[in-house]
């Protein structure tokens, strides 16, 4: 502990942990900075710009050495990213990227639009190369949201048979997935498949199908949280995209460390990491977002 | 008197209410330097007449004159700036705010830049409070005065408006001789000024001895209207009621039994000191009606309120037919045969959104359920009995109950009382704001209900009402009591002597000054 | 004042029951339009199947209203509902998951009767809770609620550090299974959760019309002090009423959960708002004293139908959240427009008459 | 309010004015003992810089607070205010980036003097309609403010079609820079926000205690009908005070808008929640006439300073919400054991004495 005080302190900033996913990259974070001799505080902006400032202030005021950052969405948080540089405490962003170069110290994401391409590759096969298909988009302050949905529809819009009936945001929510989900249903009961943006909003969409009585209905997500893999694993959702976030928050304490020693990291600011199917096939091998080979 | 100038004329001005025309072409006259009064039995429309001279109210047809010219008032504000301040039947006081600052709502005393200027106020504020001779700290609370002192805060309040035309429906309702006394006194200083007092109340020696004219009311119709000097009470009561009066019904003839209720050592402390209830013992035989007279603010509202279980932190013992109450909650005690009937009808007696039979069975609903089920059949049979026994002015009783006039307001209390069929009644000024037409009514029933063998403890500030109806009169003073007189002993020297045992303020009460 | 007796009687009587029927109508109207509306609006709206689905998406603030109605008559109101379902849920879904640690080395799993009256007894709880801050502490009702709003939402999240407890469908050696039952079953082909609506909602309705807690809630609502002087316990009506609540909240947190075949600590967030915008636009007035369960089941239609048709109808959400205060608003300000209209009515039969 | 204790009998008089102490110091302790706990706790915590970094930070509740105040001393209650502030940010953000467009083929850009004061206009008119649901149609405050939360929440959204509008720096040609020293600038060393408190606290101090608006307000909330009857314009005071809590909703949205230099249509979401419980840790009731502006600071900071303390302790945010929850309720707990504890004390004085 006493070295770890020496090292100084790191903030590690992301959404609510009520999804997996931030859950897990936070705490990869902290683990690797701790693992270094710094000591870390996991803190939670809940999608909200304001509170993220106050808290990136707070850190501030408190002293810390750096800040691992999934913000709350890629303008709103310029200023504050902004505020910690004129502070001198460099910014390093996983998982979502921000609208403004050279103001965060790197920016190491996921390759979303590699992702989604796959997934939906995945996707199109599944449904056969035809049918009607639902859209479930994340929140639209995430440029994740769009650069995905956009690597979806390059692909499936090559394929005249495949018929998108609806496209819904449920801002990466399960239980608003859910009802949307329903309510999509009752307009287009036929549906053949849902391609997700992120994997809670796939298992609030798997779920109403499911109690519709359609659990045959092709779902693809993307993230490879445990609960997806599970659902695969007992053929419900079919399929998701593995981001490597542990991957990002690792890299991303590690350039820190390398940042705060040498001032500089070495590598390029924005960093795009590539994502792996999930299915089946390699499922059993996943575990809290990591394949193990 | 026939250069008194008339300040305000109504003229053919009608009222219409869902379900009852409250006034029907009705003409008044205000005249200044006077005191006019109105006066009619329940629901005959008198506040609702007041409300519409005091821009309350929009009158459904008519007009009013002031100096001669037409004068529409739309809002309460209007009226006040044209002068024309009113005491209201029920309180309009703000409990969560000072005395002084309740006097001077809506006209306070500014200073440019430096705002309220609130020693001025309190001031000014004790100077009306002393001009009515009570002591009421104008620092003080509202919400912590009990209801006499509230009103007399009301009339200081209508004072402060220096008003041309002073309104007062039913001012003493809750006030003892001694205040009546003094409130007398200051009408007749107005009176002097040249304002206008327009007075309502339902002790009609009241109005015979303060009014110079006189106009009656009934159903909505003007019935009456006359020089004071010119006529007497068999005429108003002619006129208001349409009859011969009807006064109270005699004691005699009927048997006292044995002991019902007995209160040992009731004590509540006051949360301004002393005691509000100081070690009361009183008891009450089967068929006996005891009354208990006292000053305002002498602790009988306290007393009924500890024997109801309505204070944690009240002390001493209640027994009913000798066996001791445990019971400590007003449910508990409803269950033994004690039912109150509250002073304030508004703020403790009626949910006045609910329906008039809803609230008269609100307390007995037990009688007519079967398990968790409410028999309807039943429960509107009773309703209809009871209406009729105490002949309530209900064309529906499924109407809501605020619909009512203050009066007929004030029997469905009683109704819910006595619905529940008690032992003991406690009655806390039970015939306030009652006409005399109704006011023989309740009488009667406390009569009857007596001879039935009922146990009833009645409050009152009315020492003629204490005198006639009582079998015995318990005398409050400072939460004492201070003597306790056995039938044909009470004088009315004697009780109110005892009634202002240690208030030095109230030496001057002498029946003297108070009988005409 | 026999005069206004002869005036009243014959010819106020029918106006009366007239604007009755003017008043219990008006939430029906707005049921009516809404249903219409879409019915042409939206492809294959009116479908038997389709009015099954939204019934049993309704079904779920339809029974909150039910024990917000209560609430809101007594006078109070309970802002902490959503929370409850997302904690109860939390509740279920762990203990099916991981049964209950008794930490002397072995875990009890309950099978799913058990589970759903744990659950439904922690509701139950919570609202004693609140009653008891209500009554015994005479916290405002808003702020007990509000409070409890955040401790119970916390505790859903501490109960799993975030994550949610997934693939709820009990395991055979443990006994716990059939668990989706109530969010996928049926019934007479009707889903498990429009039985729980209607079963609930009559003994609501009956409650309020016809026994004696009923008037007292009423009672309490339009006069609390001369309630108690009534006699009647004027706290135990409250005690009651805010753990009749908690219950509707912890069996809306076993549907929800049972539907998802998932527990989601962020379950039921703002779902306070939909029930109380419900129970409003069912007639019942904030300032308590009146109301009924009727308005409040077809307040609950109506917004889920709107809710639902817009979605069909592929408005953007961000409409949907404009329309959904619009009508909150204009289902009050219909009210009172109603209430006057009336009024006058009766005036001018009067008038007329006199 | 001090004043709800009072004392006709000198003798008793010490005891009084001690449990006046006793009940004005309330909200003081609960500052003094955070402060306290997290100097100890909390690294740094008690540095000058952190105390101003707290006060800027504390500035956008207490700002929304004191509108707040006014609102529920007259009984009601305002839930749009956190909607409020975000579309007043957008309304800012919107005229700075793209000017407002004339559909005459130019667009008028204004300079940030007024882009702040159309914004402020904004906020009041939104207050204004409230205000006149509230008093015209007689909306409940609860059910008008809610359908607002609703409505103004989705204009927020659909103003930008749900983007955020970003480097809100102005430009030269258009004249309109500046803007972001709302959120970054200092007078005096002093952030602007905490000017603003400052100074809106002191105008609503001088109002509440000084001015005939002030007493009315407190009037209306104490007895409507005794207000109306007393000649007081109801419905004016209560259009003002949803007027003023919507523009010191604007002014917070101004800030924190400034201070992302980036208006995102979410901004604000259960801002509300947390006013609310400043203003009655503050010592506020409900029920409306009793509450006073410098408790509501008070308040403000007690709350600031938990959830930044607990966020520097590094507190799991779950644990967060909790203790949240669990301070609003202690608060008014406290506040009534306090008063009957006083009641108690002074009842023992006279068993002695009597
Ligand atoms: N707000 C109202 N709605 C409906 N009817 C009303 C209303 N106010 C008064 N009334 C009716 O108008 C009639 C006159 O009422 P009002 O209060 O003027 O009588 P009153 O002479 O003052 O009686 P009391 O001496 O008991 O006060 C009553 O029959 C009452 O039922
Ligand atoms: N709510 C209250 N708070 C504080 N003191 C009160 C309160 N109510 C009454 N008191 C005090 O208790 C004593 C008795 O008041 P109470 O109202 O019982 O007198 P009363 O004999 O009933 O006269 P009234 O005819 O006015 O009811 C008075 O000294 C009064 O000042
Ligand atoms: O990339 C992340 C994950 O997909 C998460 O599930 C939602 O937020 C996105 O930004
Ligand atoms: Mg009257
Ligand atoms: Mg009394």
């Amino acid at each position: 502990a006493v070295s770890a005080r020496a090292a100084g302190l790191v903030a590690v900033i992301t959404p609510s942990h009520d999804n997996p996913f931030y859950g897990a990259e936070a705490d990869a974070a902290k683990a690797k900075a701790e693992s270094l001799g710094y000591s870390a505080i996991e803190l939670s902006h809940d999608d909200d710009p304001a509170k993220q400032y106050q808290l990136v202030e707070a850190m501030i005021a408190r002293g810390a050495k750096a800040i691992i950052l999934d913000n709350a969405g890629s303008d709103a948080t310029v200023a504050a990213v902004q505020m910690a540089q004129k502070a001198k405490i460099p910014t390093f962003l996983i998982d979502r990227e921000i609208s403004v170069p050279k103001v965060a110290v790197s920016q190491i994401i996921s390759n979303n639009y590699q992702g989604a391409q796959i997934g939906a590759q995945a996707f199109v096969k599944l449904m056969g190369e035809k049918g009607s298909y639902v859209e479930l988009v994340g929140r639209d302050s995430d440029t994740n949201a769009g650069i995905r949905s956009k690597g979806f529809h390059d692909v499936i819009d090559d394929y005249p048979d495949l018929k998108m009936v609806a496209r819904q945001s449920a801002n990466w929510k399960q239980s608003e997935a859910f009802s949307k989900m329903q309510s999509i249903l009752e307009a287009n009961p036929k549906i053949k498949g849902v391609i997700c943006g992120n994997d809670t909003m796939a298992m609030g969409a798997y779920a109403a199908l499911k109690a519709a009585g359609h659990g045959d209905v092709i779902v693809v997500g993307m993230d490879g949280s445990n609960d997806v893999r599970d659902s695969i694993e007992q053929g419900g959702i079919r399929a998701t995209v593995l981001q490597p976030v542990i991957q990002e928050a690792e890299t991303a304490v590690v350039q820190m460390d390398k940042y705060l020693k040498s001032g500089s990291t070495g590598a390029a600011e924005k960093q795009l990491l590539d994502c792996t199917l999930i299915d089946k096939t390699n499922a059993t091998k996943l575990e809290r977002f990591k394949l193990s080979n | 008197m026939t250069e008194q100038p008339v300040l305000l004329r109504v003229e053919t001005v009608s009222k219409v209410y869902p379900g009852i025309i409250a006034l029907q072409d009705v003409s008044f006259d205000v005249v200044g330097g006077a005191v006019n009064v109105l006066v009619g039995e329940n629901g005959a429309g008198k506040s609702t007449l007041m409300k519409v001279i005091a821009g309350v109210v929009q009158p459904t047809s008519g007009r009013m004159l002031m100096d001669g010219n037409e004068v529409q008032f739309n809002t309460r504000d209007e009226a006040i700036a044209r002068g024309i301040g009113m005491v209201f039947q029920e309180l309009n006081l703000f409990p969560n705010m000072s005395v002084a600052e309740n006097i001077f709502i809506g006209r306070e005393i500014t200073r440019p830049g430096r705002g309220i200027d609130i020693r001025e106020q309190e001031r000014r504020a004790g100077d009306y409070l002393r001009q009515l001779e009570a002591d009421i700290d104008p620092t003080g609370m509202v919400g912590d005065l009990p209801i006499g002192q509230q009103q007399i805060v009301e009339i200081a309040k209508a004072l402060a408006q220096n008003a041309r035309i002073l309104i007062m429906d039913e001012p003493t309702s809750a006030l003892s001789l001694a205040e009546t006394t003094v409130l007398f006194r200051v009408i007749d200083e107005l009176k002097a000024r040249g304002v206008g007092i327009v007075y309502i109340s339902h002790r009609l020696e009241e109005l015979i001895r303060i009014g110079d004219f006189v106009t009656t009311l009934r159903d909505g119709r003007v019935t009456g209207g006359a020089r004071m000097a010119e006529i007497d009470l068999p005429w108003i009561i002619r006129k208001m009621i349409g009859g011969e009066a009807k006064d109270f019904p005699k004691a005699d003839g009927h048997r006292i039994g044995a002991e019902v209720f007995r209160a040992e050592e009731i004590t509540l402390p006051s949360v301004s000191g002393g005691y509000k209830v100081d070690h009361v013992s009183l008891s009450v035989r089967k068929g006996e009606i005891v009354g208990i007279y006292g000053l305002m603010g002498a602790g009988r509202s306290e007393f009924f309120d500890c024997v109801m279980g309505r204070h944690t932190h009240s002390a001493g013992r209640i027994f009913i037919d000798g066996k001791l109450v445990r019971e400590c909650h007003v449910s508990g005690r409803i269950r033994r045969g004690l039912a109150l009937i509250p002073e304030d009808r508004q703020r403790e007696g009626l949910v006045s959104i609910l329906s008039i039979a809803t609230n008269m069975t609100m307390a007995s609903l037990a009688r007519y359920t079967s398990l968790f089920h409410i028999r309807r059949e039943r429960e509107a049979a009773a309703v209809s009995a009871t209406i009729r026994d105490l002949s309530i002015k209900a064309p529906y009783p499924d109407l809501p109950v605020s619909s009512m006039s203050g009066g007929n307001q004030q029997k469905v209390v009683i109704a819910k009382a006595l619905m529940t069929s008690p032992k003991v009644l406690l009655m806390d000024e039970p015939s306030r704001g009652i006409d005399i037409g109704a006011k023989a009514d309740v009488f009667r029933t406390m009569r009857r209900l007596a001879a039935d063998g009922l146990g009833i403890l009645f409050v009152t500030s009315d020492l003629e009402e204490v005198m006639a109806l009582s079998d015995r009169i318990a005398v409050m003073s400072n939460g004492r009591v201070t003597r306790l007189f056995e039938p044909g002993e009470a004088t009315e020297d004697a009780v109110v002597l005892a009634s202002s045992v240690g208030h030095g303020t109230h030496s001057h009460s002498s029946p003297a000054s108070v009988t005409p | 004042m026999s005069a206004t007796i002869q005036t009243t009687r014959p010819d106020v009587k029918p106006a009366f029951s007239l604007g009755l029927q003017l008043l219990k109508l008006r939430t029906f109207i707005a049921l009516f339009v809404v249903v219409v509306f879409f019915g042409l609006a939206a492809p294959n709206f009116a479908s038997a199947a389709n009015v099954i689905l939204i019934s049993k998406q309704v079904a779920i603030n339809a029974i909150l209203s039910l024990g917000m109605t209560f609430v809101i008559i007594t006078g109070g109101i309970d802002l902490s509902i959503g929370s409850i379902v997302g904690l109860s849920g939390m509740m279920a879904g762990g203990l099916i998951l991981h049964g209950f640690d008794t930490h002397l080395g072995y875990t009890i799993y309950f099978n799913v009767v058990e589970t759903c009256l744990i659950t439904l007894v922690l509701g139950v709880l919570i609202g004693a809770i609140n009653g008891w801050l209500i009554t015994k502490l005479n916290v405002a009702p808003f702020i007990a609620t509000l409070g409890m709003l955040y401790v119970a939402r916390g505790a859903a999240l501490l109960s799993s550090n975030g994550d949610t407890f997934s693939n709820l469908v009990g395991r055979k050696e443990f006994g716990n299974q059939g668990f989706p039952f109530l969010g996928e079953g049926t019934i007479l082909g009707l889903p498990v959760a429009i039985w729980m609506m209607i079963g609930l909602g009559l003994v609501a309705a009956y409650v309020a019309v016809r026994t004696p807690l009923g008037r007292y809630i009423y009672a309490v609502g339009g006069n609390e002090r001369a309630a108690g002087l009534s006699g009647i316990r004027v706290n135990h009506v409250k005690m009651v009423v805010y753990m009749f609540s908690g219950f509707c909240a912890a069996v809306v947190g076993l549907v929800i959960t049972s539907q998802l075949v998932a527990a989601q600590p962020a379950t039921g967030e703002t779902f306070e708002l939909t029930a109380i915008a419900a129970v409003v636009l069912g007639g019942t007035s904030m300032s308590g004293g009146r109301g009924t369960i009727g308005g409040t089941i077809i307040g609950a239609f109506v917004i889920g139908i709107l809710s639902e048709g817009l979605v069909m109808m592929g408005v953007s959400t961000f409409w949907q959240i404009v329309v959904k205060g619009l009508v909150i608003i204009l289902a009050v300000v219909v009210d009172q427009a109603q209430r006057k209209l009336q009024a006058r009515a009766v005036l001018r039969q009067v008038a007329k008459a006199g």
